[in-house]
């Protein structure tokens, strides 16, 4: 029972979306590739202008379509492109996830990571450390559409 | 009560000082009554009601009304000043054209409830103090009072009217409650637990859009979900998701500006708990960003449209509650 | 007419599931009633009717019409219909088995709807007398009868015993399943039952509801009628009235993309809400006044315009009891009509 | 199972071409050739693109055409968006023939005709033109006035020269709302124009274009002593189903799909003024 659990695990992939603000996380992903660091092939990034940008039914309709978990990077907290977008960015991914949280969606599948464009490194751990928790939760049931799965 | 709102309506109206009265107009039963614009004192005499059945929350009609010719006058509950004072903070009603009359409020009954012992075919129903003599078809009964109440005003929040330009009756203080509770209770189930409440709850949810087309803090000219060029519109309830992200969207949408008017529950014809969701959303803001009551005050900050540098971060929620 | 003492129901309801799946109103968490499948153990509702109405189980609320998957310049279209199950709908009342021949005209008039002749082609409808009915009741006014309900098998509850009278062959061949169980009973417990219902009926605050003046020739008059402004002032523009009205049949298509394939459903739409009538050209129906009159119009003049006088509405008083605002369509029909 | 409606089938775009800066005509056939249906003329066709939308357009290619059906199609939304970004060879899903059609084989058959359109409004009408032109002999004169924005907004506007002008007792008037260069044509709208050539009141009406056209054309042709029974004009509202199910398309207790879309002017007046 236990080997058939960790080999299902082992085997799971997960979608995992990110959303990039175009001036921190964007570019600390790229710095990222450029420095040949590893995280998962399967994170996909979605580029904003801002952690702002970030309507929350981008959030759910990701959930809807597949994703396993979904995660927010910005730039932090007092550098925003746009003086002030992220910390508008923070209070209502508070209240959203607390939200979700509160109707059963595991929190392990939402994040948000304040990721500069000078720290590759921190982008890939983050990654890393995003997929490990997701792959730890298996693939999301609650939140997906049922017409979505093949 | 009745009779001097009537009175007062009809002198407004006649003295000019107003071309239309917003109030509540009686049906066929004793219970259903719809809210109605008066133009003149016949009609009042016709029609006009106040009863414990009034629950309809009147300032959202105001969005419209307000921007029509002439002046309005309107009758408010206490807990509808507040919605009124949200949706004056938000620029939807011109404040000039309307006339406040704040007016008493003991509590509105809910007639499920009472129908819920099984009571039916009621003809009439009389209030003494706290009992109902509901008179039916097949004979009379009485209930209490307190246990029919609608679920909002069991947790009444306050007796106090946030604004009016008179008063007919007392106005009376901010009341403790214990509205969390619940919100409480559910915070401490497990994921899976909550997970299942939730389901039973919204699985029953028929997409009417009833809570929304009611909800005073949703007066969008085009609702994210009936607009075909947002690109996330949708107004099927085609999968349990739709329905999961309908009513988390419509919360998230409302954080900060609901007031907790619980007409959005009164109105579900499913009776699911909506108030459970926005309460959450106010919790939560009450606990991370400061204590706040919407529309209790129309100079206060919005806390949704505000930050300070200190925020709480959504990661350290993760290490936060049960689970 | 043979009957069952109502202790040995589950007995029957046992029976029946064993080959074709079984609904009947249960009372679900809200304190409310609806359809359920049943499951060994449940019972049947006290409440008189259910929030929604029977027609979810012929008209679904969405429903798959048609695959389709895209590759380039391409298009496949799958046709996923299947044949639908063998089901019983148990404790329908009345009005709602009324509102299927109403749904019936819409539905299996040319061309005839197959997703729909399908449900109805499986299902068995087995509807249950009211012996209590609400002050909100005015089916009467439909000329229905409500101690005497239409249906495949009616059904009486009286005194401990339930009664069955098979009304069609559909109705013959179920009751044929279950016969093992049944006693012979004769029909005086339900001819009395049907007097004081009938008598109760008559007592009713909507028991003088009439829709005299309504129908084809007052088409214009009525929808010309200033009343309609005034009706229609306060009204939210919400779907509740259409959604737990059992006659209701309105409805859109929408796609839905999967990613891996289109799907295109129907599902339930509202002549109440803002987008029903709107085109990229505009919309014939502006307010709110114009779409609550397209709803109360089609129940009462358009439908037996078209029907042979027969009204869209069954007085089930779903509406009466649901919206939101309390306008409903006795209020409409009272506002409107001649009296 | 049994035939359903509602579920489309496969057609294909074999040519697309354009009318207007705005209007393209769409030749479809089905996969193996040949037309995906019959049709009279003035009835409609429900085109979609899945995930994009579904919506009614009339059938602008006459049904004595047996190799393929055409559609021309203004750009207004969504769908016609994407049709208009169509090449050739672009499957679509198509479901139909809906509606009534015009009686052009009772009503009309040996009478004079008189077509006026406006805009877009020619689409529904060439359908009626070419048969009518088909069957020659079984109709009296043909008079086509036909008036758009400008001359680069006349659909089909080769055809009409090259072909329709020069048959023999067909007269086409055109006009152009404001005048230009390299137009030699009438300048005006189109209810002016028809009062300006003032037709024999003998003849039959059919009428199709933006709704004020219809209205002041309508009146213009009463002022000449038209009789309302005369007229016919096609209509359109929001569909979804086509076939009278759905609920959205009505006038009063008539659907437009079904029932319509093609009316006698004298019909339209016993139905309630919503659309």
């Amino acid at each position: 029972m236990q080997i058939n659990e960790t080999s299902e695990i082992s085997k799971f992939k997960p979608v995992i979306v990110a959303f990039c603000c175009n001036w921190c996380s964007y570019a600390g992903a790229d710095l990222a590739g450029n420095n040949r660091l590893n995280y998962p092939a399967d994170v996909k990034i979605i580029r904003l202008p801002c952690s702002c940008r970030v309507n929350p039914m981008f959030i759910l309709r990701a959930f809807q379509k597949g994703a396993d978990g979904v995660i927010i990077c910005g730039c932090h907290p007092g550098d925003c492109h746009y003086t002030t977008g992220n910390y508008y960015a923070r209070r209502r991914m508070t209240i959203l996830f607390s939200m979700l949280d509160y109707l059963g969606i595991d929190r392990g599948r939402t994040r948000v990571e304040w990721v500069s464009a000078a720290e590759g490194a921190k982008f890939a751990a983050t990654m890393n450390d995003f997929a490990e928790t997701v792959i730890k939760l298996g693939p999301n049931k609650r939140l997906g559409d049922l017409r979505c799965r093949k | 009560m009745q009779e001097i709102m009537k009175q007062r309506a009809s002198v407004l109206l006649q003295e000019g000082k107003v071309d239309r009265v917003l109030g509540w107009q009686a049906g066929v039963f004793v219970y259903d009554i719809t809210p109605s614009v008066f133009t003149n004192a016949e009609d009042l005499d016709h029609g006009f009601v106040y009863n414990d059945f009034c629950g309809n929350n009147l300032s959202k009609y105001l969005v419209k009304e307000s921007r029509k010719e002439g002046k309005v006058a309107v009758f408010l509950k206490p807990c509808d000043t507040y919605s009124f004072n949200q949706l004056i903070k938000e620029n939807r009603i011109l404040r000039d054209k309307v006339y406040v009359i704040g007016i008493e409020c003991g509590g509105k009954a809910d007639i499920e409830k009472i129908k819920a012992d099984g009571i039916r075919g009621v003809t009439g129903i009389t209030g003494e103090d706290d009992t109902y003599i509901v008179d039916t078809i097949y004979g009379s009964t009485q209930v209490s009072k307190s246990r029919v109440l609608l679920e909002r005003c069991m947790n009444c929040k306050s007796k106090k009217h946030v604004v009016y330009d008179e008063l007919i009756g007392d106005d009376g203080e901010v009341q403790v409650t214990d509205r969390f509770d619940m919100v409480e209770k559910l915070e401490k189930m497990s994921a899976d637990e909550r997970f299942e409440f939730w389901r039973g709850e919204l699985s029953r949810c028929i997409r009417c859009n009833a809570c929304r087309n009611v909800c005073p803090a949703c007066t969008c000219e085009k609702c994210v979900f009936d607009n075909d060029d947002s690109g996330v519109a949708g107004k099927a309830s085609a999968d349990t998701f739709e329905e999961n992200m309908y009513h988390i969207i419509r919360a998230f949408h409302v954080a900060g500006r609901c007031t907790d008017c619980g007409e959005c529950s009164r109105v579900c014809p499913q009776n699911i708990p909506l108030h459970l969701l926005n309460r959450k959303g106010i919790k939560d803001i009450n606990e991370y960003f400061g204590a706040f009551q919407a529309g209790e005050d129309c100079e206060a900050i919005s806390p949704m449209t505000a930050f300070t540098k200190e925020d709480v971060e959504p990661g350290t929620l993760h290490t936060k509650g049960g689970n | 007419m043979r009957k069952l003492s109502l202790f040995n129901i589950s007995k029957l309801y046992e029976m029946i599931s064993d080959n074709k799946q079984l609904y009947l109103p249960v009372d679900n968490g809200a304190g409310q009633a609806g359809y359920k499948k049943w499951e060994y153990g449940m019972t049947m509702s006290q409440a008189l009717n259910t929030v929604r109405s029977a027609k979810d189980f012929f008209f679904p609320q969405t429903e798959n019409l048609v695959d389709f998957k895209m590759n380039g310049k391409n298009i496949e279209i799958i046709d996923t219909r299947s044949e639908a199950e063998d089901f019983v709908l148990f404790g329908v009342r009345a009005c709602d088995a009324r509102s299927f021949s109403i749904l019936d005209k819409v539905f299996l008039s040319d061309p005839v709807d197959s997703f729909y002749k399908s449900r109805r082609e499986h299902g068995t409808v087995i509807t249950l007398s009211c012996t209590r009915p609400e002050e909100t009741c005015f089916c009467t006014a439909f000329g229905i009868d409500p101690s005497n309900p239409e249906g495949d098998i009616s059904s009486w509850i009286e005194d401990g015993d339930i009664y069955f009278e098979a009304i069609t062959d559909k109705g013959a061949v179920l009751m044929d399943s279950f016969q093992s169980i049944l006693d012979e009973a004769d029909e005086s417990a339900v001819e009395t039952q049907k007097t004081e219902t009938r008598k109760i009926m008559a007592k009713l605050p909507l028991a003088d509801f009439n829709l005299d003046g309504f129908g084809d020739a007052a088409l214009l008059e009525k929808f010309n009628s200033p009343k309609w402004a005034e009706l229609s002032r306060t009204c939210l523009g919400c779907g509740t009235c259409t959604f737990v009205c059992p006659t209701c049949q309105c409805y859109d298509i929408c796609d839905f993309d999967t990613g891996h394939e289109v799907k295109r459903f129907r599902c339930w739409d509202s002549c109440m809400y803002s987008d029903f009538t709107k085109m990229a050209h505009g919309n014939p129906r502006v307010t709110q006044m114009e779409k609550f009159r397209q709803r109360f119009m089609h129940k009462l003049v358009y439908f037996p315009a078209n029907n042979n006088g027969e009204y869209g509405c069954v007085g089930c008083g779903r509406c009466l009891a649901k919206c939101p605002i309390s306008m409903n369509i006795a209020k409409v029909a009272k506002k409107l009509g001649d009296n | 199972m049994i035939e359903e409606t509602l579920i489309p089938k496969l057609g294909r775009v074999t040519d697309v071409r354009i009318d207007t800066p705005d209007v393209k005509t769409f030749r479809v056939v089905s996969p193996d050739g040949g037309k995906c249906f019959e049709h009279i003329p003035g009835q409609c066709a429900m085109l979609s693109i899945p995930g994009i939308g579904e919506a009614m357009f009339s059938i602008t290619s006459s049904p004595t055409n047996t190799e393929y059906m055409e559609f021309s199609i203004k750009k207004c939304g969504c769908l016609t968006n994407w049709l208009h970004l169509m090449e050739p060879g672009q499957a679509i899903a198509i479901r139909g023939p809906y509606g009534n059609g015009f009686p052009v084989e009772t009503d009309f058959r040996g009478k004079d005709l008189l077509f006026v359109a406006g805009g877009i409004g020619l689409a529904p009408l060439r359908s009626v033109i070419n048969y009518v032109r088909h069957y020659r002999a079984n109709y009296g004169t043909v008079d086509i006035v036909y008036g758009s924005r400008s001359k680069e907004d006349l659909v089909d506007y080769n055809e009409i020269i090259e072909e329709w002008s020069r048959e023999e007792g067909v007269n086409v008037h055109l006009t152009i709302d404001r005048a230009q260069e390299n137009w030699d044509g009438h300048v005006g709208f189109v209810p002016n124009y028809v009062k300006e050539l003032g037709f024999d009141v003998n003849k039959t009406v059919i009428i199709c274009g933006p709704p004020i056209m219809i209205k002041f054309t309508l009146a213009g042709l009463q002022e000449l002593g038209f009789e309302k029974k005369q007229v016919y004009t096609t209509m359109e509202l929001k569909m979804k189903c086509g076939v009278g199910k759905c609920g959205r398309c009505n006038i009063g207790g008539k659907y437009v799909c079904k029932d319509g879309p093609v009316f006698r002017c004298d019909q339209l007046d016993e139905m309630p003024n919503e659309y």
